[in-house]
């Protein structure tokens, strides 16, 4: 697991997230397949107009709560090569990535339901909350529902 | 026997209690039911998050109820509300 | 369909393929969430090494199956809001993408469905072919078999 | 009666033929299968992909068998080895 561990990348990030530069770092010479997921922030709620989000993690605990689902991922889907997981934190302004996940697989059905996977338990598991502003309105904290 | 253990609150709960963190001095045996009472005791907007919460304690997720924890000095106890990350 | 249609985007090129290029046109205020695809070349196949890769394609057909795969993505997701699909023709150097499958969607279900019926349809129905050039040993027409 | 269609080769079919187009002239009544048949008098090494082969004509597949076509002069007949795409 040392050596796998040297392939899990996780950033929690007040910065712009990039695509390019997940797929790039999970992107390896004996990968036929990177699977990417990207969360992004939607303009509405409920009829109500979205103007932003704001973002908080428990940083460590949601670094370590990363890491167990790196760890899952690679007993459930051993062919799975790099992991590279960054959510971004505080603002995130309307269209721009909160989450991007990349797995890298030399065949494509892992790293797809591997990324599944990771978004779904990041969902469930990881320290990390969003608050929605509205263009009118009390902001609201939101709750994952799936 | 007592301890002092650092509370974290983050969301709502933060913004119910008005604080990021604070130090707070619980018996040493407790169960994290016992816990959570004594964070509504000293702040009681947070009773309206009670069916909804968990703690993590040394950043591992517990549940409220009856099983006992083993709090010692200096320990990071945070109060969770729903998830949302993603 | 003729509205949604404009929503689809079909590239066949021997142009390098962007991530990020396929992420943004995908993302849309209304959508929280894109996923990606990209199938890149790999270095080896059967312990021989793959120095690169040539893609032909029966170009206008290629696009006609494409656009049915989208049509049908439409009518099994009604959700999705936009699709790109880019194909690299031509050469195709290791760990460079030979294909990016871009979906968005208001939940991420859906994109995640999506994009995996995309490529596992993509590898069945649409003519396009590869060539696989060794170090060593004539190159290889290879055969999609999932 | 007979029709002139074109027909294109790719991968392996190309090679094995060393072209990529040619025009022939074949009946216009005629199965797939038959078609095929055409194919491999013109060009014997295509014989080798028989089992693997499908055709396309006016871009829509068409898998070797009796069911009849009906060729119009320009039609577009492809020859489609195993994909490979993605």
């Amino acid at each position: 697991m040392a050596a796998d561990g040297g392939q899990d990348l996780i950033i929690l990030t007040t910065d712009k997230l990039s695509a390019d530069s997940v797929s790039q770092s999970v992107t390896c010479p004996s990968c036929g397949a990177v699977s990417l997921f990207i969360g992004t922030t939607r303009d509405n709620f409920e009829g109500k107009k979205v103007i932003r989000l704001e973002y908080e993690a428990y940083s460590p605990m949601a670094e370590s709560e990363l890491r167990k689902i790196c760890s899952e991922i690679r007993t459930k889907w051993p062919s799975v090569r790099r992991i590279n997981i960054q959510h971004r934190l505080g603002v995130v302004p309307i269209t721009e990535a909160s989450v991007i996940i990349g797995i890298s697989s030399p065949h494509r059905s892992d790293s797809l339901e591997a990324v599944k996977y990771c978004i779904n338990t990041l969902k469930a598991t990881v320290p990390i909350w969003k608050k929605e502003i509205y263009e009118s309105g009390e902001p609201c904290w939101k709750e994952n529902k799936e | 026997m007592n301890t002092e253990v650092s509370v974290l609150y983050f969301a709502k709960s933060a913004e119910f209690t008005g604080l990021k963190a604070e130090n707070i001095t619980v018996p040493s045996n407790i169960s994290s039911l016992q816990l959570w009472q004594h964070l509504e005791t000293r702040h009681p907007r947070l009773s309206v998050l009670r069916d909804q919460v968990v703690l993590a304690v040394r950043q591992e997720y517990v549940p409220l109820g009856e099983q006992p924890l083993t709090l010692r000095d200096g320990d990071e106890v945070a109060v969770i509300p729903p998830l949302s990350g993603g």
